[in-house]
C-alpha cells in the first residue's frame, strides 16, 4: 500500500500552491459552488415559502421534494450529462439538486414553525404581499432557514466533490484525481486536507457567525 | 354632582353606592351588534342574541367567566371570525374580514421579535404613512407616550413582559385605529406590573379618546378602566348585565366606591351560575375566580 | 448562435488516440483551420467515444471523429440527432493479456474495456460470447487499465491503440487477439467521422470543409505513413505531455490503416453485436450514415 | 436533449427487472450498503461512547473527527483506490468513511445528554464497566444514536451512490452509468426511480418504524 | 406510660407537650459525623462544625430552611462529597466514595425510563443478587412491599409521580442497603401523593427498620416520619437542636401533638434567624416556609 508521510503531503500542498494549482483548482470549485449554491437559495427559499403557503403546492410538490430528496444528488450526474454534456452546466445542476430540496424543506418547515401569533398580527396590521413574504415570513423563518442552507451548503459541497471526481474538468476533484491517476498518494491527502480546510472554514467560521448573530437577534437561546 | 367631589370623600358620604344599568344614548352607534350568535364546529353556542352598541369614544369593558364567548365576540367585532347569525356594523359598514382599522390586541405582545421597539411601530406604520421621516416621527411620538422613551433600540427578548405590553399598545395606537380591541392584555402581567399598565392605559385614553372594547374577567380592571361594563355569562354566552361606571378619572382600584360595585358585579354574575342547573359540563371548563364556589375571589386586580 | 453562423465556431471532437489520428495531426497542425478559413475552430478532447455522443446530441458539439458503436448507440437513442459522414480508420484494436494462451484460459477472469458501449466493449463481449467464455468485463479508463494491468489486478483488456501497444510494450502483456482477424479482409471501422443532424442543417459547408481536411489527412497518412507516424506522435506528445516511444508508436501504426470508406455493412454488422447485447434496442439504422458530403467532395470537380 | 417519456421509463423499468438486472444491481447495492453500515454501527457507536467518556480521547480525537466530517466521503475514494485498488473493499471503505463518523458524533452528542441523574443513581447503585455501558449509555443514549444511524445512512446511501458510479463494478450506480454511457436516458430515469423508491423505503418505513418504537418506549414526545 | 394510650386522648388529656432533646445512646453509633465542616470552592460556608450520632435503626430527621447544608451534609454522608474538614464512619470505616450499601434517593426517582418497573429493579440487583430467578423474586418482594403490584411491566413514563417515587424507593429498599438518604424525596408531590408516601415509609420502616437520614423542610413531615428531628440553622450551616419524637405510630400529622410539636420547632427556627442580624444576603436565598416572616408556614404536610 501507499502510505503518504507528513512530510510528503507538506512538500506536495506546497508545491500545488506554489504552481498556482491548489488555487486554480480551489477557485473553480468555489465558484461553481457559489453559483450553484446561490442559484439553489434563490429558488429554494422562495420554493419553500410558497410551499408553506399555498395549500395546493403542498400537495402536489411537497411529495415530490421530499422524494427526491431521497435521491443522493450524484445520481443526478448521468441525466445531467445526457442533457447538457461533460460540461460545467452538468455539474452546475448537480450542485443545485443537491441543495436546492433541502433548503426548500428547510424553509417550508421552518415557516410553518412561525409564531402563529405574528402572522395574525402582521394580518391584523394590513401587512400583505411583498411586504409580508419579505417583512415577516422571511425574518420569521430565517433562524430554520439557516439551518436549512447549513445543510444545503454541506450537500452542494458533497455533491460538487462527487460530480468534479467522475466530469474531470477542473476543481478540486480533478486534483484529487490527477493525484490518484499519477499514483501520488501524497497529492491525494493533500487535496484532501484542502478540501477539509475549506469544508471546515465554512462551516465553523461562515456558519457558526452567521448563526450567532442571528439567534441573538432572534432572541432565541443558543443551546445548540 | 356626584362627580365633584373626590371619589373617596364622597364612598364615605355614602356609603351605599349601587351601578346602575347603561342607558341608551343618543345618535348613531359607532360599533352595532344586532342578535349576534355563533356556534362553532363543535356545536359549542358560544354566543346567543347578542345585541350590544358602542358609541364613540367610549370605553367598554366585556366581563364574564371562562368560556362565556367574550373572546368570540371580540374576534367577531375584528372580523376575525364570521358569526353564524346576525349583524355586525362599524360606522354603519359591516364587518367583513380584518382591518388595520379595528386593532386587536392580545395577552401576547405579539412584538415581531428581529425588530427593534422602533422598527415594529415603523414596519407596521409602513402601510399606513407614506413618508419616512413622518414615519419615524410618529413611532417616536407613540414610543414616548408609553413611556418607553430610552428603549426605542431595544429588541422585544430585552425587554420586560410590561414593557414589552407597552410596546404593542404604542404600535397599535400610532396605527390610529378608530377601534381598539383588547382581549385580556394584562392577563399574563404580575399585579404590580398590571395596575402600572392599568393607569397607563386610562392616562393614554383620556389623552386619545379611542373606541375601545376590552375583554377581562376581572372585576375591578373592568371598573377601573370602562365607562361601562357588560357583564356576560356562559352556556350560552349571553350579555347578563349592561352596567354604566360613573366615576371621576383615574381611577384606583382600591376606591371603595370600586370595591362596593366589584361586590354588586360578583352578586350578578353569582346569581346568574348559581339556579341553573344546567352545568353538568362545569368541570370540564378551568375553575375561575368569578364562578360562585370560589372560596377566594381572584378578580381583585391581583 | 442562429443568425450568427459565420462567426460562430466550428466545434470538433475527438479523443487523443492513435486511432484518432488524422484529428491529433490536423488540430496540431492547423490542417482543419485551414481548410474553414474564416470559420472559427473549436476542439474539444474527450476521454471515451460516449462522452463525445453525449456533447454531440446535447448540442455542445457539431462534428466528432468517433468509434462505430457510440456513433451507432446516439444514432438510435437520439432517434437520428448524429449521422456518420465518413470513415477515418481501420484496425488498430487488439485483446492484450497477462498469462492466458487461449479463449478458454480467459475463463472468470477480470478483464477491462474503455467504456461501456464503446466499439472496443462490444467486441469483446461479442468475443467472449461467441467464444462462450464467462468472464467479466471492467468498464476500465485506458490509464487506470495500464496502472492495473501492471498490478496485476485484470487479466487483459481489449484496447484501442497506442493502449495496445503500450500493454504488450510497458506491461508485458501479449496480443491474444488482433480484432483485424475476426474480419474478411482485415477491415473493419474503428474511427468514423460524425456529424449532429443539426449541424448538417445548418453549418453543411463548414462540414464539407471538414471532410475535405480529413481527406488530405487521409491522403497524407496513406501515402507517407512514416512522415505521419512522426507527425501523429508529436501531436500526441503536445496532448498528453508523453511521447510514444519509437517502437510502441511502430507496433500501433502497424495494426491501423486509413481509410475513408464507410463500410455500412460492417457498421450495421457491429449494431447488430450491439443489439444481441443488448446496448440497443432493434431499430432501423437507414439513416445512419449520410454519404452525401463524402460524395460531394469527392465528385470530380466540374 | 434526450427526454424520457413516462412510458419509456416504464418500458425500461419492466424491462430491467425481467431480465433481472435490476434486481441483481439492487441486492449488490444493497449488500454493500449493509456491510458498510454494519460496520460504521460497530465501529462507531463505540467510538462516540469512549469519546464522551473519556476526556482524553475527547481531546485527542473528537477534532479530528469533527474535522474528517466536513470532508465529503466520496473524497477518500481516490486515496482508496490507490491504496485497495479499484475494489470491493474501495467501495466499502467509502461507505464506511461517510456514515462511521457521522454515527460517533451524534452518539458522542447524545451519551452527554444523557441525564446525569441518572448516571449518578447508576454510580450509587454500584452499576459500573460493561453493565454501565450496555445497560445504561447505550439505552440512555439511543433516541440520539438512532437521529445519527438516520444521517449516517443517508451518507453511507449517498457515498455509494457516488462510489458506484466512478468505480462502476455492479450495483444500482453501475445501472445508471451504463443508462448514460449507452445514452439510454429511459434506463437513467427507471434507476434513479429505484433509488428514489429504495430511499423513501428505509427512510420512512424502516428508521420510522424504530424510531417511533423507540421513542414510545423510552417515553419520549414523538414532535418531530 | 403516655405511649400507652392513644395518641389523640393523650393530646386532650395534657394539653400542653414540649419536645425533648435526643438523649445519647449508649453503644457504638453507626454513624458517626465528627466535626464536619465544608466550604464550598465560592466561599459559602455551608457546614460548620457538625457533629451527629445516628444509631442502627433510627429514623433521623434533617429539619432547616433552604440553604442551612441538608443536602450537602448528606452527600457527605454519602461519600459523594468529601467535606473539607472533620470525619464521617459509618459502621466505624470512614466514608470513601459512594457505595451501595449507602443508598441515596432525591426527589426525582431517577428511574431509568427505558425498563419496566421490574427491570429498573431487576437491573439493580444484578450487582447484588447472582441467581436470575432469586433476583426477580425479590423485585416481585419489594414491589409489593410498595403496593404496585399490577405495575410491574409498566414504564416509567406511564406511572404518576407518587407512584414512579414508590418504585424508586422500591428500588432502593431492594439493595438491601445498611443506610437509606433521602434528600426530600416527596418535595415535588401533590399534598395528598406526599402524605400517602409519608404513610407508606413509616409502613415500610416499621417493617424494616432500616437505618435513614430523611431531609425536609416541611416541619410535619420531619416529626411524622422521625424518631429524631435534628434542626438545622443556614449561615453558616450548622445543628441548632436535635429533638427526640417520641410517639406511637403510624402517626398522623393531623395529631394534636404533632401540631403542638411543629409550633414548638417553629418557634426555635424563629428565634436562630430573627436576633442575628447578618442576613444581608438573605434575599439571595428563596423564600422558604420556616423563615419567621412568612404569615403562612408551608410545614403543615401541605
Ligand atoms: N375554536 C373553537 N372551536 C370550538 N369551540 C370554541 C373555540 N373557541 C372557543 N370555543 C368555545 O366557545 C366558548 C366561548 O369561548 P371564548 O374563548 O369566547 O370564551 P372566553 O370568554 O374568551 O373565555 P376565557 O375567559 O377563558 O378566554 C367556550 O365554551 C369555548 O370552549
Ligand atoms: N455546588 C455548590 N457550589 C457552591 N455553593 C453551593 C453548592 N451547593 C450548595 N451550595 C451552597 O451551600 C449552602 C448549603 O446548600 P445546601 O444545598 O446543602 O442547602 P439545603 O439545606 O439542601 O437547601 P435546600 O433546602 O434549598 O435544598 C447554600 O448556601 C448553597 O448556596
Ligand atoms: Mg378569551
Ligand atoms: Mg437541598
Amino acid at each position: 500500500m501507499l502510505f503518504p508521510t507528513p512530510v510528503g503531503v507538506a512538500e506536495s500542498l506546497i508545491q500545488m500552491e506554489r504552481d498556482g494549482r491548489l488555487w486554480t483548482g480551489l477557485g473553480r470549485s468555489m465558484l461553481r459552488l457559489g453559483k450553484g449554491y446561490a442559484l439553489s437559495i434563490v429558488l429554494g427559499v422562495p420554493l419553500g415559502i410558497w410551499v408553506a403557503r399555498v395549500p395546493f403546492l403542498e400537495r402536489a410538490v411537497k411529495p415530490v421534494v421530499l422524494g427526491l430528496q431521497a435521491l443522493p444528488s450524484v445520481c443526478w450526474l448521468p441525466l445531467a450529462i445526457l442533457w447538457f454534456g461533460l460540461t460545467e452546466a452538468s455539474i452546475l445542476f448537480v450542485v443545485v439538486m443537491g441543495s436546492l430540496l433541502a433548503i426548500a424543506i428547510a424553509t417550508e418547515d421552518a415557516v410553518r414553525r412561525i409564531e402563529p401569533l405574528l402572522l395574525r398580527e402582521a394580518g391584523t396590521l394590513g401587512v400583505r404581499g411583498l411586504r409580508l413574504y419579505a417583512g415577516v415570513l422571511l425574518p420569521g423563518a430565517l433562524p430554520g432557514i439557516l439551518t436549512g442552507l447549513k445543510l444545503g451548503w454541506s450537500f452542494a459541497w458533497r455533491a460538487l466533490m462527487a460530480a468534479e471526481l467522475i466530469v474531470v474538468s477542473g476543481g478540486l476533484g480533478q486534483l484529487l484525481h490527477y493525484g490518484r491517476e499519477l499514483l501520488d498518494v501524497a497529492q491525494v491527502v493533500a487535496v484532501m486536507f484542502s478540501i477539509v480546510a475549506v469544508g471546515v472554514t465554512v462551516d465553523r467560521v461562515l456558519f457558526r457567525a452567521i448563526e450567532t448573530r442571528v439567534w441573538r437577534r432572534w432572541g432565541l437561546s443558543e443551546t445548540r | 354632582m356626584a362627580t365633584l367631589l373626590p371619589t373617596r370623600l364622597w364612598a364615605r358620604l355614602v356609603p351605599r353606592w349601587t351601578l346602575e344599568p347603561s342607558r341608551s344614548k343618543p345618535g348613531e352607534a359607532k360599533i352595532a351588534v344586532r342578535e349576534v350568535e355563533h356556534r362553532y364546529e363543535n356545536k359549542v353556542e358560544a354566543l346567543r342574541n347578542i345585541s350590544l352598541d358602542v358609541h364613540s369614544g367610549e370605553f367598554v369593558c366585556l366581563l364574564g367567566p371562562s368560556g362565556c364567548g367574550k373572546s368570540t365576540l371580540l374576534l367577531a367585532l375584528a372580523g376575525a371570525l364570521p358569526p353564524t347569525c346576525g349583524r355586525i356594523t362599524i360606522d354603519g359598514k359591516p364587518v367583513k374580514g380584518p382591518d388595520p382599522s379595528r386593532l386587536l390586541m392580545f395577552q401576547d405582545p405579539a412584538l415581531f421579535p428581529w425588530m427593534t421597539v422602533r422598527q415594529n411601530l415603523v414596519f407596521a406604520l409602513r402601510s399606513k404613512v407614506r413618508s419616512r421621516p413622518r414615519r419615524e416621527e410618529t413611532a417616536a411620538r407613540y414610543v414616548k407616550r408609553v413611556h418607553l422613551d430610552g428603549f426605542e433600540g431595544a429588541l422585544p427578548h430585552q425587554l420586560s413582559g410590561g414593557m414589552r405590553m407597552r410596546a404593542s399598545l404604542a404600535r397599535a395606537l400610532s396605527m390610529d385605529p378608530s377601534v381598539l380591541l383588547m382581549d385580556e392584555p394584562f392577563g399574563a402581567l404580575d399585579a404590580q406590573t398590571k395596575g402600572q399598565m392599568q393607569q397607563l392605559l386610562q392616562q393614554v385614553w383620556v389623552e386619545t379618546r379611542k373606541t375601545v372594547v376590552f375583554v377581562t374577567h376581572d372585576v375591578r380592571e373592568a371598573l377601573v378602566l370602562g365607562d361601562r361594563v357588560v357583564v356576560m355569562a356562559a352556556r350560552p354566552g349571553r350579555i347578563l348585565k349592561d352596567f354604566e361606571v360613573r366615576l371621576p378619572r383615574p381611577r384606583d382600584p382600591d376606591d371603595e366606591a370600586i370595591v362596593q360595585y366589584s361586590r354588586q358585579i360578583r352578586e350578578a354574575l353569582r346569581s346568574a351560575e348559581a339556579p341553573k342547573g344546567h352545568a353538568k359540563d362545569a368541570s370540564a371548563v378551568p375553575a375561575s375566580g368569578l364562578s360562585a364556589g370560589a372560596a377566594h375571589p381572584v378578580g381583585t386586580g391581583g | 448562435h442562429r443568425n450568427a453562423s459565420s462567426t460562430a465556431p466550428l466545434r470538433l471532437g475527438y479523443l487523443p488516440n492513435i486511432t484518432h489520428a488524422q484529428a491529433l495531426v490536423g488540430a496540431n497542425e492547423g490542417t482543419f483551420q485551414r481548410h474553414l478559413g474564416a470559420v472559427p475552430l473549436t476542439l474539444v478532447r474527450f476521454n471515451a467515444g460516449p462522452e463525445a455522443m453525449e456533447a454531440l446530441v446535447a448540442g455542445s458539439l457539431d462534428a466528432c471523429y468517433v468509434g462505430p458503436s457510440p456513433a451507432t448507440i446516439a444514432y438510435v437513442r437520439s432517434h437520428g440527432m448524429v449521422r456518420v459522414i465518413a470513415g477515418a480508420a481501420s484496425g488498430g484494436a487488439v485483446l492484450v493479456v497477462r498469462s492466458a494462451t487461449q479463449p478458454s484460459d480467459l475463463r472468470g477472469k477480470k478483464l477491462a474495456s474503455p467504456q461501456v458501449g464503446n466499439t472496443q466493449d462490444v467486441a469483446l463481449r461479442h468475443w467472449l460470447k461467441a467464444q462462450g467464455v464467462e468472464a467479466t468485463v471492467l468498464p476500465i479508463a485506458n490509464a487506470d487499465t495500464l496502472s492495473l494491468f501492471q498490478r496485476g489486478q485484470i487479466e487483459g483488456a481489449w484496447v484501442p491503440e497506442p493502449w495496445g501497444a503500450r500493454l504488450v510494450r510497458e506491461a508485458g502483456g501479449r496480443v491474444l487477439v488482433d480484432e483485424r482477424d475476426l474480419w474478411p479482409g482485415a477491415q473493419f471501422p474503428t474511427t468514423v467521422l460524425v456529424a449532429s443532424e443539426a449541424g448538417l442543417r445548418r453549418r453543411r459547408s463548414e462540414l464539407l470543409s471538414v471532410v475535405r481536411a480529413h481527406l488530405e489527412l487521409t491522403r497524407r497518412w496513406t501515402d507517407a505513413p512514416a512522415a505521419f507516424q512522426t507527425a501523429a506522435n508529436d501531436a500526441f506528445q503536445k496532448v498528453t505531455g508523453r511521447r510514444l516511444s519509437d517502437p510502441v508508436l511502430r507496433d500501433a501504426f502497424s495494426r491501423l490503416s486509413p481509410t475513408a470508406e464507410l463500410m455500412l455493412p460492417r457498421m450495421l454488422e457491429q449494431a447488430a453485436r450491439a443489439v444481441d447485447l443488448g446496448y440497443l434496442p432493434r431499430a432501423n439504422l437507414d439513416g445512419l450514415v449520410d454519404p452525401s458530403l463524402l460524395e460531394e467532395v469527392q465528385a470530380p470537380k466540374s
